[in-house]
């Protein structure tokens, strides 16, 4: 038992250190400290960058082109991902529907659609949720209707990030309504976004941003070999996917490296008598965030080491992702904290490049809250924490 | 001991209800939220006509005679309503300082104009270095024959863009958070080297940062006595809190109806949301919060309005609540709502965004609990 | 709206301090403030003074004996109660039994029983709960068989307290087990406990203490004019018992006497560098219990304002009961921090008279774990917290 | 970077948990807890054959040459059977000093003894004024020939009452709570002058206060250097405290497993109590605070056996996470146990008090956190 990286994770450490120092595009890191929002062609740009390196499926297995890497390597991975602010690649294609493809698909759909998953060729978005589903996603109404040759959809998605700039969405859809059970005659297909008969709506959150969309389906036909596995499996299919996603929704690195950049403002603070950091109240919830955190990164650590390396992750991660997103709420939180007044001015725009008014407070002060108000949705999306629990429950206490 | 409004109050707040419920629905706010001023000149003038902004002044300076109470009942209900109008500004802010060191003259040219509703008034109650000390003020006000010259910046000048007098606390002695030397002008909008960067805020409302460059004011600019300002600014940042506190259980209480409205209505795996027994616990957890909000904003604020030897520790204890288990209780309201809570076109959202700009306002908890602790 | 007492609330003030002040016993008052519990006569002899001054049935109309005071009046006189740090009068008959007693009783029950429990000439105890049945009441168990002119009581109960002293206790007791709702069939009996049959165990609770019991009654017979009320209707009247119960539970004057001594104590605190009092984080947690002790204040004193004199409390009076319970063990746990060490040692005869070993720690000091211990009951007895929240839900919210 | 046991940690581990499930029952504990001395003189015996009392030795004492690492894996099963055996007093403390600054000499005489289970000894770590600081020590020792004479009190002295050897630490020099001018000596319980106040404690333990007169040692009763002696006791209190943390962290998971298993098997309105929802969660609550303190156990245990930069963090953040959220697991346990929770004769009342006295030593959460945000 020992905390410390052995000689040839130091080395590794070192290396995927220099490529972040070298690789990472500059026009990308000064926006991103700018706390501006990359672009698409941005988050593209980044993923081939990494695919080029090798290092795009970092949970795939070696085989559909994944790294192979322990646990550590990829805590170490994403420790120095986090210090270099590096965006988190999107992840509907590397991180869902590629573990769904290369687990689930057929020959044919793992060769055309895995590469191009890995090099970002393809922006992929999520139909899981329905409007009136929340998180009762078992009671899905889109159906899917084997006709001939294709199955024609009908029905609207909802709460699809990103969706306004994908080319395919991965959905679940009723291909059976004939059944015991509503888990059952649920399929798990693929459908390109251009199909006619598609159409996305906006969704603006509370903060102002458009990130979600409706996705609406009138008569979409879908050619039958974009169906994943059997017909009717895409509950199982789904809840694979979803354990991959809770498992890398805690974010602990990125939340690791918010705190110390928190830590570094406070010290600097220009609002009141004197800086931030000699308020004690507020480093003392700052460090009990801190702690929270450090015991997190070693739970998730637990966790890794207990999952063999491509396996997907049991319903343990559901702690993970709960106690992520509190941690991170938290987080949020103290930002807000440290701003005071300057929470309160909304001017989105005024890190643009062709901002031409008078700047209102720093930077880290204004996005605060409007941080604090965009990841309320944390703890609700991607199954909320209440269902995590309820899973926790059922699945690791046998309540 | 009474808790019962008086016949008076009890025909505000009902003409406050009708009001809302008649006037101002959410689609309404929302709209004037996004129009050029950020509220509603109509609006503010109905509140004129009403009477509304007259209420905490005195019969001799033509007003409604109330009190603390009497805001209390109004923004309470203004907090039901989300309201957009700048009821603190003009009336709790500028018309608090007004009616405390205003002379005969200052009153008849600033105060009757503000309680018509003619006049957009404001108050520059802090300092971009000051975090929450209103005594931190770095703004210095030089004696320059009879007039003033003003130099400095304030920050988050509520409705500061469309005021058109901001009255100006700048120091006059003494040191950068000393209580003493602080003097109080009244500065039109217009006087030259005044700028006014103008800007919306998260809650759907709109401040304003001031650069002040040797703004030259007359001697009759003086509000109350030179050096001797902070007592009117320190008791009407009191009222002040008092009543966005007010607002902000008005906030808690309709956040509380519509959640548990939403969990009778909203279905999943079958049956009502308001159903399962950890979400009807935690429901009951955000009535409690409302009761002892509700509960403790009348104990503040009648121990306010009496004048009694723990008014201070009073509205520290209400700020403190309202900031923690008050956004809590927001922030609970939200993640019941599921997905919709977090969404733009949800009330829900507005509500939590106002919310969480009042705790941040006049000292968060953590400021007012560390009062309550010495 | 006014916070402050009318010239007639004043006056009332002053005559309740003067009677506290004048009759309460001083080798009573010596005591109490030594942390000692009182001897059963000490109660007695109290209550007995409390009678002579025509103040036992402060909740109790004014035709069977009681005060007929304002609630603010009951404010006033909670407030100087405690502040006297006299004890609470024993509640099983004044506050439980009574009520039911005078709302429900037979003309010849009021004229038998009333003004024994004014008068605290008999010592009653309660018999609701039932090893099994925890929380959930309508799963009692114990029978009551009419035979003849009177019923053959089988069964125990539990969680009695100061059973060990009691002349007489009451009852929720099963009259007919053939019934479509578990709470029909209830019936309300009263038990005089020298009756054959009837058997005392003690159960030690965790802090060491004799405070609780589980009766036992085999073929126990009660004579049919024991029954309060009518037969069947049992729960109606334990329900109304058990609101009255929870409205008294929250102990809003006791605690704010609790913090009032501890403000004082940690002013003089020998532990540590500075007294306690200059320690900011223990001040500020003591501020956060303050704040939200004087909101229950006044969600008391505007529940009480809201029922009229002598009517039962509704179900509101949970929130009390949860919030009152809350802020009590925050307090214990208060006192806890501020003892430190000397929270640990284990000593609990050292205040008694003959106690001739050397002394350990400060009393509040030492009697602080225990109490925090003992206090944990707090939201388990009287309806637990859990059932207090399900019945606001359910009665309160409409859920 | 690996958190699995060794094979020599998981035999320990293994024989610990065989000893406690065939030997240790609560009963045993209870009979134990009640008996003259506190604790099982056998027990003690078998502790000593099975080389237990010479894990965190060095070979060169005839130790097992352990570190906190394989202290922690014992002492987490100690919490989980609720142990009275004076582990800490002995080894981690009274063998904590010893270990670093005894001589030759004085290891042959007391750490030998300590090992082999013929001597009892402990460390009086604190003082009545001290709170929780351990520089703040007010007992004095005055050179006096080539002996040294104590005058003092100490305060809460683990095992106080049947220890042979006390090792006492002393003011030399310096104000009372500098960290320098400490001095240790090792005091054998008859000596002269030293009154020993055994009592219980609220967690069936014992403990004693101490009343130091003229207590007059030798010279080979110092302990290291004179004036020298805070590095040593500062360490030793540091693996103190995270050996009780190891200990907590079994209570904590004593604790959830009861409760989960009670849920399932308690009854209430015709169904197990743990089919409730809002219990549920709770008890996924009481799950996730074991997963994180025991990975915050594994993280601290690590960084002070390998010595990096953190150590001190360490020690406070696990400390603290016991302080708070491991209390309120230990509340929740008793709460969701109902009436049985709160009973003597349940053993989960004992665990929860063995929980709290935890919570109290070596500085309370609050404590800590302050060191943490320093």
């Amino acid at each position: 038992m020992h905390v410390t990286f052995s000689p040839e994770e130091l080395a590794f450490q070192e290396q995927v250190r220099a490529f972040f120092r070298d690789e990472f595009p500059e026009d990308m890191r000064q926006k991103r400290d700018k706390g501006m929002e990359l672009d698409p062609e941005d988050q593209v740009r980044w993923q081939q960058l990494l695919n080029k390196k090798g290092w795009a499926g970092i949970n795939w297995p070696v085989e559909y082109g994944g790294t192979g890497w322990t646990p550590v390597q990829k805590y170490i991975y994403a420790t120095e991902e986090a210090n270099a602010n590096a965006p988190l690649v999107v992840p509907f294609g590397l991180s869902m529907v590629g573990p769904v493809i290369y687990t689930f698909g057929s020959i044919e759909q793992k060769q055309r659609f895995l590469p191009d998953i890995l090099a970002s060729n393809v922006w992929w978005c999520q139909g899981y949720s329905e409007p009136g589903s929340g998180s009762d996603l078992a009671s899905l109404k889109t159906r899917a209707d084997l006709v001939g040759d294709h199955f024609v959809v009908n029905g609207t998605k909802t709460w699809t990030t990103l969706g306004q700039h994908a080319d395919w969405i991965f959905c679940l859809v009723r291909t059976n309504t004939d059944v015991a059970r509503r888990q059952e005659g649920i399929s798990f297909i693929l459908i390109d976004m251009k199909s006619p008969g598609v159409s996305v709506t906006p969704i603006i959150l509370l903060d102002g941003v458009h990130e979600v969309n409706e996705i609406h389906f009138e008569n979409v036909e879908v050619p039958v070999e974009n169906l994943v596995g059997e017909e009717g499996k895409g509950w199982t299919y789904g809840k694979v996917l979803l354990q991959h996603e809770r498992a890398n929704i805690a974010g602990v690195a990125r939340s690791r490296y918010r705190l110390r950049r928190l830590r570094q403002q406070v010290k600097s603070s220009v609002r009141g008598a004197a800086p931030l950091s000699g308020d004690k109240n507020f480093m003392r919830r700052l460090a009990a965030v801190e702690v929270e955190l450090k015991a997190l990164e070693y739970t998730e650590l637990r966790t890794l080491a207990a999952v063999s390396s491509g396996k997907a992750p049991g319903p343990e991660s559901s702690i993970l992702k709960v106690k992520g997103t509190e941690i991170q709420q938290a987080i949020d939180m103290l930002y807000v904290q440290a701003a005071g007044y300057y929470a309160l001015p909304y001017v989105p725009d005024q890190y643009k490049p062709d901002f031409a008014d008078q700047h209102v407070g720093e930077e880290a002060e204004t996005q605060s809250s409007l941080r604090y108000f965009n990841n309320r949705k944390a703890s609700i999306y991607g199954g909320s924490n209440e269902i995590q629990k309820n899973i926790i429950a059922k699945h690791v206490l046998g309540l | 001991m009474d808790f019962s409004l008086n016949e008076v109050q009890g025909m505000l707040a009902d003409s406050i209800e009708k009001f809302i419920d008649n006037e101002y629905a959410f689609d309404t706010r929302q709209k004037y939220a996004a129009s050029e001023a950020g509220f509603s000149a109509d609006v503010w003038n109905t509140f004129a006509e009403l009477g509304w902004t007259t209420v905490p002044f005195s019969e001799d300076d033509g007003g409604f005679n109330g009190d603390q109470i009497d805001v209390m009942v109004m923004m309470q209900r203004f907090g039901r309503g989300l309201l957009v109008e700048p009821y603190l500004a003009n009336i709790v802010l500028a018309g608090g300082i007004l009616k405390r060191v205003g002379s005969a003259a200052q009153k008849q040219q600033w105060l009757q104009a503000i309680m018509s509703g003619e006049l957009q008034a404001t108050l520059a109650f802090t300092e971009p270095q000051a975090r929450y000390d209103i005594a931190n003020i770095a703004t210095t006000a030089a004696a320059n024959g009879a007039d003033w010259v003003l130099n400095g910046q304030k920050g988050l000048v509520f409705n500061g863009g469309t005021s058109d007098l901001i009255i100006v606390p700048a120091r006059t002695s003494g040191k950068q958070d000393d209580d003493s030397g602080i003097t109080l002008f009244a500065v039109p909008a217009d006087t030259a080297g005044l700028s006014i960067n103008a800007y919306h805020t998260v809650d759907g409302l709109r401040a304003a940062d001031l650069t002040l460059s040797d703004v030259r004011v007359s001697g009759d600019a003086v509000l109350g006595g030179i050096d001797d300002g902070f007592a009117a600014l320190d008791e009407t940042v009191d009222d002040a809190t008092l009543a966005i506190c007010a607002e902000a259980v008005g906030i808690l209480q309709v956040l509380k109806d519509k959640t548990v409205e939403f969990s009778k209505s909203r279905s999943q795996f079958g049956v009502p949301i308001g159903s399962f027994q950890a979400l009807q616990h935690r429901m009951v957890d955000m009535l409690t919060v409302c009761e002892q909000a509700q509960s403790l904003l009348l104990w503040a604020t009648m121990t306010v309005a009496e004048g009694g030897a723990e008014a201070k520790r009073a509205v520290s204890s209400i700020k403190y609540l309202v900031g923690t288990s008050g956004q809590t209780l927001g922030e609970e309201a939200v993640q019941l709502h599921g997905g919709m809570g977090v969404t733009w076109d949800l009330d829900v959202a507005h509500y939590f965004k106002r919310l969480t700009a009042i705790s941040q306002l006049f000292g968060n908890a953590d400021w007012h609990l560390d009062k309550l602790a010495a």
